[in-house]
Parts: structure tokens; C-alpha cells; sequence
């Protein structure tokens, strides 16, 4: 191997849909939205700190300098590590471009593997999801997948943990009603991981609050943001906008307003107390101006969400995104399409910590058999985010001298010690000739994908909680319980 | 209304998204790797029309064998147009070869169709062959026609010219086609000469593209490198398509399998330009992973969409229009591994900006073609599109105005800005967005549904612009003319 | 005649104020009657309004211009109403429950209803079972409608109609409720009169129920 | 003695030749009967390798490995076998049809062949009829098989049957066929014994046609 010199190489494929200069102009309107227009924040307590940090208030309207917003992105850092709650393994590095997929938390519906029924979710499907997410390799964190209902609703945030935690031991994002659930769980949390200062540590959870835009931040929000600042517990804030109903119907106008409403809550966060762990999130599409939902399948959802990624690389702060999403009703070739786009965009982007795999019909229901079928999307994506190798080992000039020409190499050594690494096998994609795949009964792959999720449902063992420690949440949930009654 | 009076300075902006699969430096690494293979271990050529131009060429010949020397490849390479523009039917210049455009359409010589009234899986007939010509022409996002099977129900070895014969009939747009020999792309070009009028016509504004495939590693069949010398002495452009699969014909390694393929298209290159400097010539692409279970050549992986991206990064690197590979499947039906192999093809295609992604109708690993996964791809590739067209950064489109005037906790929906910017959305046909009480009053469909019920109503109403009577009989006579000739061949024999 | 209400008809559908205005004022002059001007003209424009959105063939914002552009022609026509009630179809209390403050869904449903001729008065976010309350003595109107995004919030629904039923007021209004978590069942179950999934659907449900 | 012949097949399945070479010398060393070493030890542990494949627990590079290790023990063996024949399960003639420069599939399907313990004898690319008659005076195949990618040489299929029928040679031997083209229904309609979609079931049609 001759030495080279000035050799510049792509490691991973290189993607971006913003330059450098257009990501500053978008936080530079963002900015001035915040200093001209401002934003609601409905808690007092949230108030009170903005204005000690410099913020000028009118009411509840609070409007923010630039100054301080630049103050929190300089405080705020710039990595978010989330651990195994078993082994406390530091497994989800969210930083740089590092891609991790996992599911979303508030589908209130959710589609039965073994009647195919769309039903509301329960603690039982719950926890179905999460054993299925701990089988599956490409998924590396949790979130629900599913509003626990068969319970009483207004604790059922403790069940819905309580389901996770025991079904999975991958990090989990968690939703809470509001802070008084949140403080159950961190509770929960702090039992699992052996004290306040452990969990801080080596976090398994980060908690999650969303705006409501535009511009507003309602109590249970801007109360989860000082909640976690002062555990120094790490908080996912996620704006979900929709294009032309809560911010204007241009892509720039969709990432400068929602981008304020993150750096206005980032402003919370960190003027609670500087240094504590943040992520922006970001679900940014558009309102379907036919059927009026909030598209999780368009092309421009994935335009937006690559873009909020530059945003994320630019600003250097760690990213919650959205993939393997759909708006189709039923798991079928839309939802197949929709995925693709989706995780693949994702993956090429590198926002870090990728939710909502396995909705269907817009974010309303999930599905298991989705979820399945996108592990292996999860897997293409990230073969193609591997790249392409080039050196003279690779090259492989002599094998191809040594074969010559109307040879073949599938007996060489080469083959054999790369043919693994080089190509990605999936596991429910069928690449059998036509005459196997008839004599396996001409299965599709929604077919397939109910086969694994049954099996993983009835032959998987997540690995367990001590008993003591499964006793001690139990009863975490069961006084929150007598509370309500 | 301030923000807008200043000027700005050094602003560079993403017209489009950006993506490359490799730096210029891997594509020039790539590129050498191919030279010094042709170089060095050189290519087996089965054409004595062929082995006579490269020897006197000056290319080593050594029996078959052909050692190309650098300085003669490097001379073909920067002889060859880094533009090539195909018209339509009519004439009207429509695919713009050049740059980063991107136009997709299908594939051809399938050796099974899915039939989108029966659903059944079967050989093709020419009566499919127009049914393909009928939904190219019809659907928006597919820019030129191919055969979507070989018929079965004509003379084997004119199945190329019949399928020609209905592609020509039932559609305007540009036809890229596979022959079987020297003597089928006679007949084909004088069947297209008909229609533009003269030869000279054809040439000018050719609205045909004719296609080659070698047979890799560095192995060139006498009909595959005389299809090429026949283009460039035809003076028609040519796509030259090397078949390449990662660890069955060529190394397991991707940047291997790239310096296959780059070399075999070379050679077919230099023949082409050896006989005429200056001949169009597109650099093909059909490279893909050898599934190493069950043996197949991958149409789904994404290695797929990997070696085709970084393909054409060193196509451009080279500065020669790339036809690349997208829109295709290994699923038996048309199903969600479908639609995910589908889009996910489109896309890779569509940011590495090749000049043209085939195969948008290739089911089962290619042993297939449907037009139902043509009217699929239709809508992914609008999808694609709009992906493609990236984000506007300016004071219209940041909107800052706007956020101010609708304030914290109100919303867009009346505002004249959303009047003037929502139509930018794409508009979906296929992909469904209605809320679950709706779609299930509709009738529950799946987009597969919603898709054969497209398929047949296009089928079934579409009609293509008519040749005139003339030109039929002109067509027709070329057909018969061939049919005599083969019959005369049986007779001989 | 009709020529004209074609073309008054015409620029709703076509979202132009400024357009409406004029031939509305035109016709005024002309000394045509205000209530064939809004019935042939812009209530006539409206509907094919909501016919052509339902099968997806215009879009929301068109919608809302026509509106717009429908109440332009009859801000003008309203002062000459004399003793004559204003044409409505009839009137909606709308709001988000207590403890929600989207409203995206519900401020769409209200413009909506504007849009087909209804009376819409908007109680806005974090509206409790009182605030309904003291709406419906207010108002009268004939249908409310309770929104809610959150599966928690949802619960609120139940609370407002149990409020209606014990002040004796339950059978005097008819309750409606939407939001993403609520289904039909839902909506059954805590004894509503109906649930739109869409703001068109709540349209056509509040037509439906006050016929 | 079982674990050393279990030690040996593990190692075939492993792809290892070095160690296949290594324990088939110390067997032959301390005196094993060659007949064992191959049945008990090379060609068990190729059966387990065959069945793997076939379900896709082991690849195509994997298979050949292993069959390579195996050869690299029957190399040792062979001399040994005075006066015995080398345990074949067949014999078999390929090649790709007349025209056809294709010949990846072909290859994989000898090799496949040749793991599962045929005797193959590749005819190599452009193979027309002559060549195989020739073939089959020569080598005395039980199976002759075609391959062919493109439906022009396909054809050739059918020309070759008809010479080995004109030859009086048609049942002295099965013809079988293969390629992208080709399916059960073209290999029924030009009379040939069978046909294969894989390189696997080739070698199970192969097994099958010479019970």
C-alpha cells in the first residue's frame, strides 16, 4: 500500500438539506421571534426564572433576548448519554451524528397482532410493545407505544412505566401527565437505578414535555422543564407543528418557529440550572389541508425533520426526531413507503434519538407488525449510512487480476470474509426465489412480521427486575392509586 | 418591514439537498482501479468486429483477451459528450442527460408479468407490451418508456422488434430498448426513422435509446460490445450496462464491485468511441449485492441504492450521464417489502442525482414486471421530487412577519401567507391521508388497492396520442419484412 | 338575474373579498333584496364551498377565504336586514376542556361552521363544565361542542355533561365531542349526542342534529 | 472414536481445511478405515452444511468453504482407497446453452453438485448440442444440465433434446434445466426431466432423477 497524501475520504455518505449560512439564518429569525414576538408561558415558577435571567415579561407573554438564548446554548451540553436500566451499559450516545431509533408513546389506539382488530391500548399491550422493541436489534429505546386506558386515567402514567420498565431493559423516554407523575417515576427510576445520584449518572430515562404552538408553553410543560433541570435529569422538548394550521405554511417559517418555541424552552431549562442534560425535539410536518391531520408520512415531514437536523448539528445540541411513521390506516405498501423515506432520511441526517417507529394512520394507532417490518428498514438505513470502503484491500485489484475476466468469486477467501459485513441481511425481507417463497405458502411480509411479533410475545423473556425492586415500584403505582380514590 | 432592505454577502445556500455516497478523491481511486485493471488483467472480448477495432486501436489483443493501455481509455473517456438530451416522440427535446437531472422510468426483458386485472403471475404476451407503452404515457413522473417483458406470443427472435413495434405505437414519450442483435436494432431504427421523419432526423433529435449488457467480470458477448459499435456507428445514443453483483461477479467489497463495473463499461466505451469520437454513450448500472441464501442478484438491498449512488458519483467524476436503478423490489406480490424497497431505491437514486433511474416496474428480483408497482413508484418518485426540491430560505418563506402577527396560541390557517405557500405541499393521488372514520367509510382500501384500481382505469381509458396511418403501414412493413427474414433463417436451417 | 348571482356566487367560491363587496354593493344600488342576495348569492357560493372540500377538491384555506369573502358581501348586507333575522343555521358553543390548551382542532371545526352558516361562539382553551355552563344560559345555543387532546383531559367531557344533566339543561342542548383520542364508543359511553372526526364531519353532524 | 468423527465434521462445517487435513492424517495415522473418515466424518458434516443452506442458516460462500475443507480431507483419503471407487453420489454434465456467455448460475449449481458428493463435468459458456452429445459419449453422465438467462437462447434447450433423441441417447440420460427464464411448464413443454429453480434444488432434483 503506497502512502498517499491530501487523500480526502467519505467515512459515511455525506447529506444535508441546509448550508451552514441558511441553519444561521433560520436561528437568526428564530432569535428575532423571540425577542419581537415572544412566547406564553403559563406557570409562574417558569416566569419567575425567565425574568431573573433577563427575559422581559408582560403578563404571561414572555419575551427573550438574544443574549440569553445564546447564554443557554452555551451552557447546555453538547452530549446526552442514556444507559441500560439493567446493567447501566452506556449504550445511546446522543451526540454528533449518531442515529437511534425508537418507538413513540401516545397512540391511543393500537392494532391487535392476534385479532387485527384496532382497539385501545392497555397495560397488556404495553407491555407487549416493549418486549417486542427489547427483541428487536435496530430498535435502542423505548417509549410506550401506546396510552395505557384500562386503568384509572389520571395515574395511568405510573402503569404505563411500570409496563415498560418490566418489559424492557433499553432506555426508555417517558411521558408523564404532569410533574406530580413525573416525580412517581423518577422515584421509580432512582429504586431501579440504587439512589438520585446513580440515576443522574448513568440516566435510563429522560423525561418528555412538549410545547403547544405556537409559541405557548402550558403548565404541565414548562414545570416538567424546571422538574428536570433541577433533578439534572435529561428532557426531551418537542414542538410538534404542523405547516399552514400552527406556523406558517413555508418550510423556513416551519423551522424558525418551531426552533423558537425549542430555544424558548431550552431558555427554561437552563436557567433553572445551567448545565442540565436537554434535548431538542422536533416533530415538524404539515397540516393535510384536505383531511386537516397532522401529516407523519409527507415528503416535506422528512424535508423538515433532515432539516431540523442540520439545525441540531449547527446549534450542537443533541435531537429527538421522528421516523418510521405513517398516515396509512393499515400496514400496507404506503406505510411501507412512508417508512423508507423516513428512516432512511433519518439515518442520513443523524438527528440522535428517533422516535415514533411504528405508528400508523397519522400517529392515532400502532402497530407491532410495523415496528417488526421497520427493524429491518432501521437495518437497510444504517448499511446504507456505512458507506462505501475504498482501499486497495477493498479495490481488490489482484482477486479481480487472479479471477479474470468470466470468472466468479463466490469461492474466493475475499468473498468469504466480507460478504457479511459488506451486504446487510435483513430478516423479514424476503429474497427467496419465486418457487421457495410458494412452497413457504406465498407469505407477504405483513404476514411474516405477525409471525415474529406472536412468537416474540409468547417466547421472549425480557430480562426481569429483581423481585424486591418490581415490589418497591408496585407499590409506587399502588399509592398513587389510593390518591386518586 | 425591515428585515429585507439589507443586502446579503457570501451567502451560499442548498438549492437542493445535498448527498454523495463518495469524495471526489474515492471516485478518482475507483476510476484508476479500473484502468489499471483494464491495464493489467484486461477483458475477454467475443466479437471479431470488436477484437479488430481495439487491436487496431492499438489495444494489446492477445486471442479474446484485450489489454486496454490507459492513455487510450482516458482518450474514449474525454471524447465522450458529458450531455446527452432525448426528445419525444414528436421531436421536443425532453430528458436532459446533464448534471445532476433525474428521470425515472422502468425496465425491461422481464420474463413474467403480474396481470393487474387478473393478478396472476404469467408470461408476457404483446398485448402487455401495450398496455406498458399506455401506462408510461400516461403517468406524470415517468419520463421515457421500456418493455416490461419480453413477449411470448410472437417469434422468439423478434420479440424485441414486436415489443418495439407496441411501445412506438402507444406512447410519445422516449423509448429506451433492448435488442437481441445487429440485425433487430435495424429494424429498429428504421421503425423509429419512420416515425421522425428520416434518419438524419432520428439522429438530431433521437427520441430512442438503444441497450447493452456485458457479462461481467471483464466479459464482453459478440451481441453486447456489436450492439455498442452499432450505436456509435448508427450514431443513436446507448446505454452500456454491465450486470455486476457483489461477490458473485465481482469482489464482495463495494469498492470493488464499482471498479467491475466502471471497467466493463469501459470497454464498451472505448469500442464505441473508437469507432465514431463523440458517440452519446450513458454509463450503466445495474449493480447490486448477490443474496448470498438464496443466490438471487438483490433488486431490494441497499446495497442496491449504495453501489448505484457511489456509481454515479464516479460517473460524474468521469463527467458521462449515468443510468442508474431504482424503483424495483425482490417481493413476489406487491406488498409493504414493495412499497420499502420501492421508495427506498427512488430516494438514494434521487439524491445522487442520476441522470436516469430504471427498473421502476421490476418485481421478484426482475423475473417479474408490473405495472401496477410503475403506478406505485408514479406517486413515490412525486414524493421524491418534492424531497428533491429541498427547502427556500428567504424573508417570504422564514415568515417572521407572519409568526408576529399571529402570535403565541393562534394559528395559520386564514392568514394570506398560508393562501399564497400551502400549494407547495405535494399533492398526494395514492397515498392516503384521510382520517381512520373516513378511509374506513371509503371502504377500508389499502394503497395496493387503490393502485390496481388505478392500473386498470388507465388501462382502460387512456388513449395515446395515434401515429399517423402512414407511418403504421411503414412500421408494420419493417415487422413483416423481419418476420420473412426469420422465416427464411428456419427454413435454411 | 341570475347571471348576476352566478357571479356573487363565483367570487366566494373563488375566495375574493374585494370582488364580493362590489357586486354585493352593486346589487344593493340596483335595490335587489338583501335575502336573495345572501341566499342565491353567498349562502348559494358557500355551499358549493363545502361540497367541493369534502371530496378533497378544495383545501382548507380556500375555504376560509371564501369565507372571509362571503362576510365581506355580508357585512354589507346585514345593516339593511331590517326587523329580518339574520339566515343562520343555527348556533354552537364551542371549547377546548379544562386542563387542554389545543385548539387548532376546534378553532378549524368553528370556522368551519361559520363557514356553513352557523353561530359560532368560542369559549377558547381550559374551558370547565361552568364555563360551558354559564355559556349555554347566555347563548342558548343549540349544540355544544367539547374538544380535548390528551387521553387525561378527555375525562373532563364527562364532567361537563353530568353538570348539564344536574342543572336540568341536558335536554335543552345537544352535546358533541371530537379530539384525537375520542371514538364513537367514547362519545356513547359518556352519553354524548355525537362524534365528528373532522371538522367537515362536525359540520354535517351539527346540520344533522338541529334539523 | 464418535467425538473424533463429530470433531471432523464440525470442522468441515466450519469451512476449516487445515484442520479437516489435520484430523483426517492423525485418523488415517492411528489406522481409520478411509470409508469411515469420508462417510462418517467429511460428508456427515456436509450433509449438515447442505440442510443449513437450505433453510438459510449458511450462505453460498460458507457452503463452498466447507466444501473445500471436505475436498481437502478426500485428497488425503483418496490414495488409500485401493481398489475401491470413491463414493459418488452421480455423475453430472453442465453447461450453459449455445449463444450464452452467462454462466454464474451454472457454476453455482457444479459446485453445489460437487459438495453433495456429485462428479460434475462443466462444459463451461456456449454449449450447443454437439458439445453435449460429445459430453455424454465421454463421461457417461447420469444427468446432463442446461442453463440459459436470456428467452432467445433458451431455445437452444430444445435443440439439444431433439439431437439426443435423433441420437438414440435421449433415455440413457436426464435432462434437467435452469436460468431466469425457465420454468416448469417451459421444461415440460420441450421434455425435459425436470427443472430447477436454485442452485439447492438442483442438487435435490439431481439425488432425486438418480435414485
Amino acid at each position: 500500500m503506497p502512502a498517499k497524501s491530501n487523500y480526502v475520504a467519505n467515512a459515511t455518505p455525506l447529506f444535508s438539506i441546509l448550508s451552514p449560512a441558511q441553519c444561521e439564518e433560520i436561528f437568526l429569525a428564530a432569535e428575532e421571534v423571540l425577542e419581537r414576538t415572544g412566547v406564553t408561558v403559563h406557570d409562574e415558577e417558569a416566569r419567575d426564572i425567565l425574568k431573573k435571567a433577563g427575559c422581559w415579561l408582560d403578563g404571561i407573554r414572555v419575551r427573550i433576548p438574544s443574549a440569553v438564548v445564546n447564554q443557554a446554548l452555551n451552557s447546555v451540553p453538547k452530549r446526552v448519554t442514556l444507559c441500560n436500566s439493567r446493567t447501566g451499559s452506556r449504550d445511546v450516545l446522543l451526540e454528533g451524528n449518531n442515529a437511534y431509533f425508537g418507538t413513540g408513546s401516545d397512540t391511543p389506539f393500537t392494532i391487535d397482532p392476534y385479532t387485527g382488530r384496532r382497539r385501545r391500548s392497555t397495560k397488556q399491550s404495553v407491555g407487549w410493545a416493549c418486549k417486542v422493541i427489547d427483541a428487536l436489534p435496530n430498535l435502542d429505546f423505548v417509549m410506550s407505544l401506546g396510552i395505557v386506558q384500562d386503568v384509572p386515567l389520571l395515574i395511568s402514567d405510573r402503569h404505563q412505566f411500570e409496563a415498560q420498565v418490566l418489559n424492557t431493559s433499553k432506555p426508555i423516554v417517558t411521558t408523564a401527565h404532569d410533574i406530580y407523575g413525573f416525580a412517581d417515576i423518577i422515584e421509580m427510576c432512582e429504586i431501579i437505578a440504587g439512589g438520585e445520584e446513580e440515576l443522574r449518572r448513568n440516566p435510563f430515562m429522560t423525561l418528555y414535555a412538549e410545547p403547544i404552538s405556537p409559541l405557548q408553553h402550558a403548565w404541565e410543560a414548562a414545570s416538567k422543564l424546571v422538574l428536570a433541570a433541577r433533578k439534572g435529569l435529561p428532557v426531551v422538548y418537542t414542538p410538534c407543528v404542523m405547516a399552514g394550521g400552527t406556523v406558517p405554511a413555508t418550510m423556513a417559517g416551519v423551522l424558525t418557529n418551531g426552533l423558537a418555541e425549542s430555544l424558548s424552552g431550552l431558555v427554561i431549562n437552563q436557567a433553572t440550572r445551567e448545565g442540565s442534560p436537554f434535548i431538542m425535539g422536533g416533530v415538524f410536518t404539515i397540516m393535510d389541508m384536505s383531511s386537516t391531520i397532522f401529516s407523519y408520512g409527507s415528503p416535506e415531514f422528512n424535508l423538515l425533520m433532515s432539516a431540523l437536523a442540520d439545525m441540531a448539528h449547527y446549534l450542537k445540541l443533541p435531537m429527538f426526531g421522528t421516523a418510521g411513521c405513517s398516515d396509512a390506516c393499515v400496514v400496507d405498501e404506503q406505510a411501507g413507503i412512508e417508512a423508507a423515506l423516513s428512516i432512511a432520511m433519518t439515518a442520513l441526517s443523524g438527528p440522535n434519538l428517533n422516535h415514533d417507529v411504528g405508528y400508523i394512520e397519522y400517529g392515532s394507532t400502532s402497530s407491532l407488525e410495523y415496528l417488526t417490518i421497520n427493524n429491518d428498514v432501521i437495518g437497510m438505513a444504517r448499511r446504507l449510512v456505512r458507506g462505501i470502503k475504498v482501499n486497495d484491500e477493498t479495490l481488490a485489484l489482484d482477486l479481480i487480476d487472479k479471477v479474470g475476466p468470466g470468472g466468479h468469486f463466490l469461492a474466493e477467501d475475499h468473498t468469504m470474509k466480507y460478504f457479511k459485513t459488506e451486504t446487510y441481511y435483513p430478516e423479514l425481507i424476503n429474497r427467496q426465489r419465486y418457487d421457495a417463497w410458494k412452497e413457504n405458502g406465498s407469505k407477504t411480509l405483513f404476514q411474516r412480521a405477525n409471525e415474529k411479533v406472536k412468537d416474540i410475545i409468547e417466547n421472549y423473556q425480557p430480562e426481569p427486575l429483581p423481585q424486591d425492586v418490581q415490589k418497591r415500584i408496585r407499590a409506587i403505582v399502588e399509592r398513587a392509586e389510593q390518591k386518586v380514590h | 418591514m425591515t428585515k429585507s432592505q439589507y443586502v446579503r454577502a457570501n451567502y451560499q445556500v442548498n438549492a437542493t439537498p445535498q448527498f454523495h455516497v463518495l469524495s471526489e478523491h474515492q471516485c478518482e481511486n475507483i476510476y484508476y482501479g479500473a484502468l489499471e485493471a483494464l491495464e493489467r488483467t484486461g477483458a475477454e472480448v467475443h466479437s471479431r468486429t470488436a477484437l479488430e477495432i481495439f487491436r487496431q486501436g492499438g489495444c494489446r489483443v492477445d486471442g479474446n483477451r484485450v489489454r486496454f493501455p490507459t492513455r487510450l481509455v482516458e482518450r474514449a473517456v474525454s471524447s465522450t459528450p458529458s450531455r446527452v438530451v432525448i426528445s419525444d416522440r414528436h421531436g421536443h427535446r425532453s430528458m436532459f442527460l446533464e448534471g445532476s437531472n433525474v428521470y425515472y422510468g422502468p425496465g425491461p426483458t422481464n420474463t413474467y408479468t403480474l396481470d393487474p386485472f387478473t393478478g396472476e403471475r404469467r408470461r408476457p404476451k404483446k398485448s402487455d407490451t401495450v398496455r406498458a407503452g399506455i401506462v408510461c404515457d400516461a403517468l406524470p413522473n415517468i419520463a421515457y418508456a421500456m418493455d416490461n417483458g419480453t413477449p411470448m406470443d410472437v417469434t422468439p427472435t423478434l420479440a424485441d422488434v414486436h415489443a418495439f413495434q407496441a411501445l412506438l405505437e402507444n406512447t410519445v414519450k422516449p423509448i429506451i430498448h433492448w435488442g437481441f442483435g445487429i440485425e433487430q436494432y435495424q429494424d429498429i431504427v428504421e421503425m423509429a426513422a419512420a416515425v421522425a421523419g428520416g434518419l438524419a432526423e432520428l439522429q438530431r433529435n433521437p427520441f430512442i435509446v438503444l441497450y447493452s449488457e456485458s457479462s461481467p467480470p471483464l466479459r464482453h458477448s459478440e451481441e453486447a460490445i456489436d450492439k455498442a459499435i452499432f450505436a456509435a456507428k448508427t450514431d443513436i445514443p446507448v446505454i452500456y450496462t454491465p450486470c455486476t453483483f457483489a461477490g458473485g461477479v465481482a469482489p464482495a467489497t463495494m469498492a470493488g464491485s464499482l471498479v467491475i463495473s466502471v471497467a466493463d463499461f469501459l470497454v464498451g466505451l472505448v469500442a464505441g468511441q473508437l469507432v465514431r469520437e463523440g458517440a452519446s454513450f450513458i454509463m450503466g448500472g445495474l449493480i447490486s449485492t448477490m443474496d448470498m441464501s438464496s443466490s438471487i442478484l438483490s433488486y431490494g438491498a441497499t446495497e442496491l441504492s449504495l453501489l448505484s449512488a457511489g456509481l454515479t458519483d464516479v460517473a460524474r467524476h468521469m463527467k458521462i450521464p449515468m443510468f442508474s436503478t431504482g424503483g424495483c423490489s425482490d417481493s413476489k406480490v406487491i406488498d409493504v417489502q414493495t412499497g420499502i424497497e420501492a421508495a427506498f431505491s427512488i430516494l438514494i437514486a434521487g439524491l445522487s442525482g442520476a441522470s436516469i433511474v430504471h427498473d421502476c416496474n421490476y418485481m421478484e428480483y426482475g423475473a417479474t414486471g408490473s405495472l401496477e408497482l410503475m403506478v406505485m413508484d408514479d406517486e413515490i418518485i412525486g414524493m421524491v421530487k418534492r424531497i428533491l426540491e429541498g427547502i427556500e430560505v428567504d424573508d417570504e418563506h422564514l415568515a417572521v412577519d407572519v409568526i408576529d402577527a399571529v402570535g403565541p396560541g393562534g394559528h395559520f390557517l386564514g392568514e394570506m401567507h398560508t393562501m399564497a405557500h400551502f400549494r407547495d405541499f405535494w399533492a398526494p393521488t395514492l397515498i392516503n391521508r384521510l382520517r381512520y372514520d373516513g378511509w374506513k367509510a371509503e371502504g377500508s382500501k389499502t394503497m395496493g388497492q387503490r393502485i390496481r384500481e388505478k392500473t386498470q382505469n388507465i388501462i382502460n381509458t387512456h388513449k395515446p396520442e395515434k401515429l399517423p396511418d402512414e407511418v403504421l403501414r411503414q412500421i408494420q412493413t419493417v415487422v413483416d419484412r423481419a418476420e420473412a427474414r426469420e422465416a427464411a433463417k428456419k427454413i435454411s436451417k | 338575474m341570475s347571471k348576476y348571482f352566478e357571479d356573487l356566487a363565483q367570487s366566494v367560491i373563488a375566495g375574493q373579498q374585494e370582488r364580493v363587496k362590489e357586486l354585493t354593493r352593486q346589487a344593493l344600488d340596483a335595490g335587489t333584496d338583501p335575502v336573495e342576495i345572501i341566499n342565491q348569492g353567498l349562502i348559494s357560493g358557500m355551499n358549493v364551498v363545502g361540497a367541493r372540500f369534502k371530496v378533497g377538491q378544495m383545501f382548507v384555506p380556500e375555504v376560509l377565504m371564501s369565507a372571509r369573502a362571503m362576510n365581506g358581501g355580508m357585512e354589507l348586507v346585514k345593516p339593511l336586514l331590517v326587523g329580518q333575522e339574520l339566515p343562520s343555521a343555527g348556533k354552537v358553543v364551542l371549547g377546548t376542556v379544562k386542563g387542554d390548551l389545543h385548539d387548532i382542532g376546534k378553532n378549524l371545526v368553528g370556522m368551519m361552521l361559520e363557514s356553513a352558516g352557523f353561530t359560532v361562539v368560542n369559549l377558547g382553551v381550559d374551558a370547565g363544565p361552568e364555563k360551558f355552563l354559564q355559556a349555554i344560559k347566555e347563548h342558548k345555543p343549540g349544540v355544544i361542542g367539547l374538544s380535548a387532546l390528551l387521553t387525561t383531559t378527555m375525562l373532563s367531557m364527562k364532567d361537563t355533561i353530568e353538570v348539564l344533566k344536574e342543572e336540568g339543561l341536558r335536554t335543552e342542548v345537544k352535546v358533541i365531542v371530537g379530539g384525537a383520542p375520542i371514538s364513537q364508543d367514547f362519545a356513547e359511553e359518556i352519553g354524548a349526542d355525537g362524534f365528528a372526526p373532522d371538522a367537515a364531519s362536525a359540520t354535517d353532524l351539527c346540520k344533522k342534529l338541529l334539523a
